[in-house]
């Protein structure tokens, strides 16, 4: 295997390789560090966090499906104050950027915890989540209307003194205008796509699956969506894109890099292969030496001319 | 930060897949490397095909094992497409497993005498449990459910390792006729009473367990079941509620063994 | 295997089971009858016709992605004139509902066509597409805005003397919009859903593998979006729904018949398994039983109570 | 409406699985249920997992087979994940299969002298023509090119069926060396002038071999590779583009084998 420099840079930010976890899929950046070290990967991202903790949705939460899986976990967390009095700490020593995501119920909320995150030394980034297709406030209702996402974006980039990566939904007629209404208002990069809303029936028990009805579709099935909306706003904005959907080799991280992505996450199948993030961040060497580029930053977009 | 990472994968190799009757077998695999050791009541994430579909990992509970984990067995019950995969898994046949991950079933101090209460599959980790833990001064007894006595797997097993075992099957082809719940009712009406009830199999039947053992004022664990994407920790999609708060927890990692006065069954 | 009735009422079309075969799967019907009688089924669905032939994209056309496809046909058939001069004549003596499947490149020509279909005796219903995500005019530009969709379906709905059914695109923020304005402007019924448009990059090329760059996903991997939407759909309107995406068993037309499908139709999975159809429907019974149903309509829209 | 339904679907069993050495494998199988008879030229659809990924068929050329299909063989090189799930298949191993279907390689009317030029697997329906269609007055050549000797398969196997094999290796370990293309032309500049040419392998090659058969005025028979996701002539998904038209036909139904004259390969 070649000693390839694999860093990118996502705007400000430094990634010491392209392969980073995805929120909800990666706990708050410790569960994993019995499989591997962390310090491998690109980065990860935290499990999506609020002012105040959060129970989640009634199990059933999860379904699996053809080549994917529907999760409506509900954003439960633990909350700003004991991920910083508990995570924090425990992440130190930790050689990976921390990016942190997060969701409000209102923009004060939004732009609250966009301040308070920005206080903590050891976050590298925050991901601004308005596309969770699992909650009744906030989420996705963000998430779907343009001028929401205007004014939400706004108000955290008042606050927010780190690089701000807003998370779109996929669950939109046109992701272009989101992408551009993100950029207008100052954000540092976009994360693309959330989960498709999908859902499942039981039909001995003749009701839905999951008990919120509804989930968020995720999983290599969805892959051909994130790569087309990955392409699209890398067609219409500057600012830099962490591909995320379905990805689950080195070709996949390669595939989005070519359709514009800067970046990756990987989400689902961290549960499948809990090796993943450190397998692909080690053999993408060789699979660059494999299409012939020597250069990672190559192949951002290369897919477009 | 731990240091053996990858001690959790197991690349295992099948070394016996016997058929016990009813859709079930007993399926026995060697890790390749170096294992972790197993606690019994822990569980391990089997992936049953190396392409996307099936997904998901299946959660199986270790029945028989050596305590170091170089061999592992899983005693199965064929539901669906995963587990009809592992049925028809021939000696030297690789499979991907993750683990061991969860609580075990954990004898508490002073702890003598051990009632454990099975139906179907439940009686997987209890094989483990009293092969790998014996000492002089426990005294366990079975108490096993089933449709018929045909499903009665491993009695004979039980009883070779002086295991008292009490049967109850539902058509009284073997034992007590009736739900394996009325014979743990029996057992206490004598004036039985173990120190601890550890209960593994469907819901409905741990949820009667629990509600027996906490009449009688007798400490009940029970090895929950819940659909699961990873196993360890970071889906957060396996969880049971706590009793008397809005506060669920992850099977996986906080149990799958609980204390029942703490979770909603 | 039992004895049951499968006959549904989609409006006032009687179908004699609720399995059909979607539109671009089955050709002009007869692609099959080398592997079962087409009888069998409920019904098909033609290949979208136009009022001229239409050549199609160039290749490559179709590429395979986890659980399911990506094709960008672009529309290729023989046009309305060889349609009824030399198909029609050759599915005489089939014995099932024949539902034409067509589009326009503007408001006239989609109700011209539906006004000529209309004077077929044999054609048993029509089936409006306005969500072909692969062609420039027409498709999914009617199928994305709710103004042209209403246009449109009020334009057909005048020239057509057949029933009705307009087939929405799963591309759009809120598909109960589509639903309910095709229902308002006297839609006899839905199709719900066609393709998520999705793509695929080719690494060795860096270029997308479709030459029309992006393509049509369908396959078992958006059936909990298929799922969802015809959830969704029914909940909002009155007129019966064909539930279309990823079915590959009889207990996926259970599921979307208890979301609230009428019937419904296999789209991909035809090619995977040529006897797929008669397969589902000589299979449904036993399912049926299996859950302890005794007539076929009890479980239309079960899941929702 | 044609009356023999299914006769189309083909559950298989492997006979026999065997390496030809980098990355090539020779599969056999034998059909269960009666099958349609062959046509040299034709191909099937194979299904190579029965989960849903991998999701479509992939299409293989029948190589060497009973005219009545009763055993079909394929010539496979491993090239993904289909195509490794194939290769590693053992024998009394099920597998299902569609077809055949397309047009086959059909010798002109009047035609003695036929010229076999492959590259590849690209060999594996020449074994299925020249096995089958035995016929005093026929004279098979078969130019065969390969990057290297130990990739000319069954080039003996030819010449005991009588067939004139000519080769060219690109390293020149065996025969001309450079591509199979020199050799034909090598071979007409000689005089020599078959009453047809047969040609299967990489586009490339093919569109070369199409090429130097127009200019020297001989008729030329091209089998075209093309993504399909059905096989039969449902999806369009296949479709090659017509000579000198605005038009499309497809590789499943149309073909695989076409006159080089009518498609732009
Ligand atoms: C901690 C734990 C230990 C278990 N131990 C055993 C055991 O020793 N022996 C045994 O036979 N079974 C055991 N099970 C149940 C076993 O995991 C399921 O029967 C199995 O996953 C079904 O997979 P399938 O593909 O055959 O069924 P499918 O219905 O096709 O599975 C579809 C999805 O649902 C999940 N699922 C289905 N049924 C269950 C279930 N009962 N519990 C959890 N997930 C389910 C699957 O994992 C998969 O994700 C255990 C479950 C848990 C959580
Ligand atoms: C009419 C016909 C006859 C063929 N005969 C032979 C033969 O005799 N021996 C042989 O080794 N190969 C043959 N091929 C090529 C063979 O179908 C592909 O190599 C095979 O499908 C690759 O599958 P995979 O899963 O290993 O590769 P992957 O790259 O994982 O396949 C992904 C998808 O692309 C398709 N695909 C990939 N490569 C090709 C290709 N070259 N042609 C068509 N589809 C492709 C696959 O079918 C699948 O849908 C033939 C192709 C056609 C169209
Ligand atoms: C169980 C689960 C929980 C998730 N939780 C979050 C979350 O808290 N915040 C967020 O922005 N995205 C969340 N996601 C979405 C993922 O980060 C990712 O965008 C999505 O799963 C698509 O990637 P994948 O196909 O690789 O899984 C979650 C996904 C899953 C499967
Ligand atoms: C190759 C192909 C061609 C299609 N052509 C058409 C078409 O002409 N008109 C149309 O309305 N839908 C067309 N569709 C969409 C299908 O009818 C169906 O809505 C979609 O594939 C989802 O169903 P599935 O997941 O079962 O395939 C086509 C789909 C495929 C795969
Ligand atoms: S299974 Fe993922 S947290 Fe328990
Ligand atoms: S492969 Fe479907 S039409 Fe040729």
């Amino acid at each position: 295997m070649s000693d390839k420099n694999l860093e990118v840079r996502f705007g400000e930010l430094r990634l010491k390789n392209p392969v980073v976890t995805a929120s909800g899929t990666f706990g708050y950046g410790l569960t994993y560090s019995k499989f591997y070290d962390v310090s491998t990967l690109g980065g990860f991202v935290t499990k999506g966090l609020s002012l105040k903790p959060k129970a989640g949705n009634k199990p059933p939460r999860i379904c699996e499906t053809a080549a994917g899986m529907l999760n409506a976990i509900g954003l439960q967390n633990i909350g700003l104050d004991k991920f910083i009095s508990q995570k924090i700490p425990a992440l130190k020593g930790v050689d990976t950027a921390i990016i942190v995501n997060f969701f409000g119920n209102t923009v004060e909320e939004y732009a609250e915890i966009s301040a308070r995150l920005s206080e903590i030394p050891q976050v590298s980034a925050l991901e601004m989540n308005i596309s969770c297709p699992n909650v009744k406030e906030g989420g996705i209702a963000f998430g779907s209307d343009v001028r929401a996402t205007s004014k939400v974006v706004s108000a955290c980039r008042k606050t927010s003194k780190k690089p701000l990566i807003v998370k779109l939904s996929p669950n939109v007629t046109d992701i272009t205008e989101f992408a551009r209404a993100c950029e207008a208002e100052g954000a540092d990069g976009l994360s693309v796509i959330n989960t498709l809303v999908g859902m499942a029936i039981d039909i001995n028990k003749r009701r839905p699956v999951l008990s919120n009805i509804t989930g968020g579709l995720s999983g290599p099935a969805i892959k051909p969506v994130a790569l087309r909306m990955v392409w699209q706003c890398y067609k219409t904005v500057k600012i830099p894109i962490f591909g995320i959907g379905g990805i689950s080799s080195p070709e996949d991280v390669i595939e989005f890099m070519m359709a514009g992505a800067t970046a990756v996450q990987i989400g689902s199948m961290n549960f499948v292969d809990p090796h993943i993030g450190k397998r692909i961040a080690d053999t993408l060497p060789s699979v660059l030496d494999r299409i012939g580029e020597s250069h990672i930053s190559g192949i951002i977009g290369a897919a477009h001319s | 930060m731990s240091e053996n990472h990858s001690a959790l994968a197991m690349d295992c190799v099948v070394i016996a897949n016997e058929p016990l009757g009813d859709g079930h077998f007993h399926l026995v695999a060697e890790p390749v490397v170096k294992p972790v050791a197993v606690a019994p009541g822990q569980f391990v994430m089997i992936r049953v095909a190396n392409m996307l579909d099936p997904f998901l990992r299946r959660p199986m509970s270790v029945a028989d094992f050596a305590p170091d984990g170089s061999r592992i067995g899983f005693v199965i019950k064929e539901v669906g497409k995963g587990t009809r995969i592992l049925s028809i898994l021939s000696p030297g046949a690789k499979i991907d497993v993750v683990g061991p991950f969860g609580t075990g079933f954990a004898i508490p101090d002073g702890a003598k005498k051990v009632w454990m209460v099975a139906g179907g599959t439940g009686v997987a980790p209890f094989l483990g449990l009293t092969e790998n833990i014996k000492r002089a001064d426990l005294d366990y007894t079975l108490l096993m459910g089933a449709r018929s006595a045909s499903q009665l797997f491993y009695a004979a097993r039980f009883r070779d390792n002086g295991v008292n075992v009490i049967t109850a099957t539902e058509d009284g082809s073997d034992g007590v006729k009736g739900f394996v719940t009325s014979a743990l009712s029996a057992e206490l009406e004598k004036g039985m009473k173990p120190d601890v009830i550890f209960t593994c199999g469907p819901s409905p039947m741990m949820r009667a367990v629990a509600e027996i053992a906490e009449d009688a004022g007798i400490v009940c664990h029970a090895s929950l079941e819940s659909y699961m994407a990873c196993g360890f920790g970071a889906c957060l999609g396996c969880v049971v509620k706590k009793r008397g708060a809005e506060q669920y927890v992850t099977v996986c990692r906080t149990g799958p063994v609980f204390n029942a006065l703490e979770i909603e069954i």
